[in-house]
């Protein structure tokens, strides 16, 4: 049917989806509102990446609201305004400062729906991009790990427009704290060949969708190994699925999405059936998230295991400049290989 | 206007009740903390009576407040219910905050207050939303944001009325200058004699205030409130006030003097008014006794409704995390 | 020898312990110096928990420095002054603050030494109490499990007034950022019937000594299953050992103290004994610690596994005042123990 | 005095070469980076020379200073090689922080440059050590903290400016107020109109100052640095300036019009320099030829120092986490 070729050649980048979600709901519910530093500026950026191009025009600067250079204030005002039914997005023009407003998120936002009783609650969104990008060791953390370790906030890394755009209109419309993470060099605007030659685009369909927070997607169905990723680690962990196959291993990779809650179902029915498990992600290794689903299935599914669990992850250090440094730092399609070949021997 | 400012006598008497129903308060519970019957710490407020209760008389319950570590008298003052007060103190789940807030975080959203923020400086984060959903909803709400001198160290005060200012939210900041901050003394620690020396900094109006003096407190914090719902942005209080106790329920208050305690013992808020209206022929002194055995009653039933309350479950503990 | 039984009558709290520390390393070093809230205020606590009582009148006001509020300044304050070569100690009151100067902590103290490719160290110490006291969900929080996951910090939990003293004096000496986690009810100064009955002095000898970051202790050897416990959770596995010896269980409990670098040298070695792992620790569960030390032991030591890795923290909820809800939430004996049977059936 | 308060012609030159040196390193390491030489980002200082070079040129290699994302020019004028400065860009073993910082955490221990810092207000914070550890060394050290009228709305500019106030620490900061925080004019986000204005919520002195000019810079901070060192506490200076390029390099200015972006080109310190020094006849327009040239010499040794130089390996991204 021609319809339908038509509606799969609608691609996104995942900063277009971002910005469609945020229209729509803005449009949807007065209470929906942005907040953040350089967001709507006339003549500026339309944030640090851009997704926000367009918006102020259509909303107004009641709505778009930039913000001096105050973290903190940035997350204390979303959660108040959250307190009050409001539903902000509040933006952080990169991951590394969310710890200029570590205590609004995790000793606000977290708990005073909890501290209240549960007569409270706030239904906020907070945005962050993550991950190296040659721009040194304070502006290129993925600080996902912290977050899922606070009870009452819920985190996510999107890593493809559709389920980018999906998700960040359930966070908006969920009653709790959602922080999202996304990777810059999966947004599209810097191009293909600093992702390393990712495809940047993928189908967004016109009518509205919601894509539910706690679930995660198989990307790629397999039998012999079980891998969770994220962001640029999700594209290479497929790509090393497909160069395994050549040898006859078969990958499942699994793109969890929401961090926290996890959909361990999913996690575990994929481990349970392949008896091994990799996870690979470009935060840092001690303390990662990686450890938390290691630990789960180390639990969970223990004699399930043909194999020891393995994480990928960036070496314990904060991020050097040099790209060769870089390079060498970062979970690589190699290094997933290589560590999955390592299971089979 | 006479020196009371031509309130009515009920009026007058409703501030009187409302102050001495903290400071009775206050008193019982800590006779019950060091009965052992309530768990935890408690931060007192006696002395600052004034402050809260000069404020809030403005506020409607849909007019909002924070709160800090010290929040007992900003509760009572803002229309949480004695009982649950109390109750919140048994950690029992006829508490304003079902026994999980604590002393600390007294509140309740019924009558306009969230849950006090023990963090300091916390309060002043947050209120920056809550005055930002009321300007962007146009509903003419007013958020009041009560704090210590201390807090006007932390970044958070800076980043929020800053903020404000350039937002125009009606905010009122209201500083409780209690010279110190647990043990230290603000000009220990600060390098301004007063705070209010601060507001030029965000060009935002300020006002030193006697906060010993409920009818000086209500009458700036009613400018205050009118302007900011009134739309013209946020306010600095400074209500100049002691607290009578210690920091905490331990603390033995060796780092002040008992010369500079018995001088701002002798402006204790609550015989202040109460004198000035037998003085004035407003009242008679039965009047005032009357007042005072009307609290002892409420207290005695916010006590025995506490003890009777049901404890919280294990399995509550695990509710309310998320919505 | 009566010498020696003198010596061994010698016993310290924490509180005790960690004030000679710190007078010890000041008298040692000119560099050593004092920085927080209410330290040193004339008449007032020397710290929230006393732990500084007559340090100012030794050392002057000049080394024991008072702050505003000002948990930024604190953090900052002593990162410079560590890159300018002194040794900074400074002082939390409650580690609930710590979100307040993350960013000095993670973005600054953590990474100083590296973005200047070497050149520079960052000799502090910062201190902070942790644990639930029926104080409500903001001073109640083990936030040990965030630091361990920045590359450039050095974590330590420490249980017993031995080894508090001992690491310590390394920690001063030490030239990188270490943070070292006090639990409150462990410092002897809110009295034994609070801490639950733990005993809590121990024989602290009165010649100087000092015990290496990165080193982990049995505290009670045994070969059924590994205990890695620390603070409160740490008596409370031990408590669940002398029980579980009644069952013919044999318990070896470990207290790593430094939580990173963790002794994986003496954790392995135990796991292969006894083939069976459990975590208890106050911080809440998803992301805790215990997490990382579970990944670790699904990765080199899976096949001596012979029962899952089980952990045990505080359930994921901010934590509640009443106590009937916190002691519902918190690693309990029972818990630890009804766990530990569970491996055995 | 004459209008170049008695300086020396040779020290004017040096001045001007300083300021000529940073301008052209900027625009060369613009071309560099255009040209996929250089990785990354680049915040660049074009326009406020002036500021960079009339502080350090009071400072010695003993003192310290603190800097930003935007650091280039701060280097140059404290003393970081060009060479090292360059290869850093390149990612090469070779520049001042091996390779591991990049653009934007330029420095030098061995001239008193910490790692610039990134974080807006990062360096605020940090600089209260330095400022303290000078003061309990009593060495007669001074720091300086480089910052944008942006990182004034940080938590962190309040807390340091106070906590140094308090303690008297020997710190200078010098806000360089080039208008803009990224696209964010300082005027839509910051209620005052002067970062200056901000100076007495500390009890701190302060001093505006054209950011335009050397010599009144060089001026300003003398005061400044001598009073600091002489154990009188903090001062703030906000020097006036603009960027003449972009907040980074992708950035088009959108936000601000070509009719100022021309009122403040004309305001150029290097050629206002060096045209008054040739008016007053201190020296020909020859004398600065010779001083661009030497300057571009430089600037080509520094390219070839940094292609020429070793690349860093994987296993050194390994080293200089722990001491
Ligand atoms: C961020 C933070 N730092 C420190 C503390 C510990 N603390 C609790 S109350 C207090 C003093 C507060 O002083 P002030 O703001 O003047 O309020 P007051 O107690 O006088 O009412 C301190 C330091 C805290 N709760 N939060
Ligand atoms: C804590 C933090 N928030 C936001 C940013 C992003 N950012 C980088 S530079 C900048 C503008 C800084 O403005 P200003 O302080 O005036 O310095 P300028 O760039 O004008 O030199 C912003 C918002 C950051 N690096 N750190
Ligand atoms: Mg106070
Ligand atoms: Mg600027």
């Amino acid at each position: 049917m021609t319809t339908n070729i038509a509606i799969e050649e609608r691609r996104l980048t995942i900063a277009e989806a971002l910005r469609e979600a945020i229209a729509e709901e803005m449009r949807r519910d007065e209470s929906v509102f942005l907040i953040g530093e350089d967001v709507g500026v006339e003549g500026g950026f339309g944030g640090a990446f851009g997704v926000y191009l367009g918006l102020p025009e259509e909303f107004g600067h009641e709505r778009i609201i930039d913000t001096p250079i105050s973290e903190k204030v940035i997350a204390g005002a979303a959660t108040g305004a959250a307190l009050m039914g409001m539903r902000p997005i509040a933006d952080m023009q990169y991951s590394d400062f969310l710890f200029e407003c570590m205590d609004e998120l995790v000793n606000q936002a977290a708990k005073m729906r909890y501290m209240s009783g549960g007569k409270l609650s706030v239904p906020m969104v907070m945005r962050a991009p993550v991950g190296a990008t040659n721009r040194g060791a304070q502006h290129a953390q993925c600080p996902e790990s912290y977050f899922i370790h606070v009870p009452g906030l819920k985190v996510v890394a999107v890593s493809d427009a559709y389920h980018a755009k999906g998700i960040l209109k359930s966070a908006v419309r969920d009653n709790n704290p959602v922080l999202i993470f996304e990777h810059k060099l999966l947004y599209g605007s810097k191009g293909r060949s600093m992702a390393g030659g990712i495809e940047l685009t993928t189908h967004v369909p016109q009518e509205e969708y919601l894509f539910p927070i706690g679930k995660a997607v198989v990307k790629r169905p397999g039998d012999h190994v079980t891998i969770v990723a994220t962001h640029i680690s999700l594209y290479r962990s497929l790509a090393a699925a497909e160069e395994l196959a050549a040898d006859g291993i078969s990958c499942e990779v699994i793109d969890p999405i929401t961090l926290n809650p996890l959909d361990k179902e999913t996690l575990f029915a994929s481990v349970r059936k392949t008896g091994r498990l990799v996870i690979a992600h470009e935060d840092t290794l001690t303390g990662g998230w990686g450890a938390e689903v290691a630990a789960l299935v180390a639990d969970e599914c223990l004699f399930s295991l043909e194999a020891p669990i393995k994480r990928i992850a960036t070496a314990d250090v904060p991020l050097p400049f040099a790209p060769i440094m870089e390079q060498a730092v970062v979970p690589t399609t190699e290094r997933i290989a290589a560590t999955i070949r390592g299971l089979f021997r | 206007m006479d020196k009371f400012n031509d309130l009515s006598t009920e009026h007058l008497l409703a501030l009187y009740r409302r102050m001495m129903l903290i400071r009775r308060f206050e008193e019982r519970v800590y006779y019950l903390f060091l009965q052992g019957e309530l768990p935890g710490t408690l931060h007192q407020c006696q002395g600052q009576e004034a402050v809260a209760v000069g404020v809030c008389d403005h506020l409607n319950y849909t007019d909002w407040i924070t709160s800090t570590h010290r929040p007992h008298g900003h509760a009572l003052a803002k229309g949480v219910s004695t009982e649950s007060a109390m109750a919140e103190l048994y950690g029992k789940v006829t508490g304003c905050c079902k026994g999980k807030g604590g002393s600390m975080h007294f509140g309740d959203p019924a009558v306009g207050m969230l849950p006090a923020i023990a963090i300091v400086g916390g309060g002043n984060s947050v209120v920056a939303g809550l005055g930002l959903a009321f300007k962007l909803r146009k509903t003419q709400q007013v958020a009041v944001c009560f704090f210590g001198e201390g807090a006007t160290n932390e970044g958070a005060f800076h980043e929020s009325i800053n903020f404000a200012a350039v937002q125009k939210l009606p905010i009122v900041f209201v500083c409780e200058n209690n010279l110190y901050g647990a043990s230290t003394a603000y000009h220990a620690v600060s390098p301004v004699k007063d705070v209010a020396d601060r507001a030029a900094a965000y060009n935002v109006p300020a006002q030193i205030v006697d906060g010993m003096d409920v009818l000086a407190v209500r009458a700036a914090a009613g400018d205050a409130i009118a302007a900011a719902r009134a739309g013209q942005g946020p306010i600095l209080l400074e209500c100049k006030t002691y607290r009578f106790t210690g920091h905490s329920r331990s603390d033995a208050r060796g780092y002040r003097t008992k010369t500079e305690e018995a001088e701002w013992l002798a402006k204790d808020p609550i015989p202040g008014l109460g004198n000035a209206m037998v003085a004035a022929g407003r009242i008679s002194a039965d009047n005032l006794t009357a007042v005072e055995d009307d609290v002892m009653r409420e207290l005695d039933e916010a006590v025995e409704f506490a003890r009777n309350s049901p404890d919280t479950t294990p399995e509550q503990a695990l509710e309310d995390v998320l919505a």
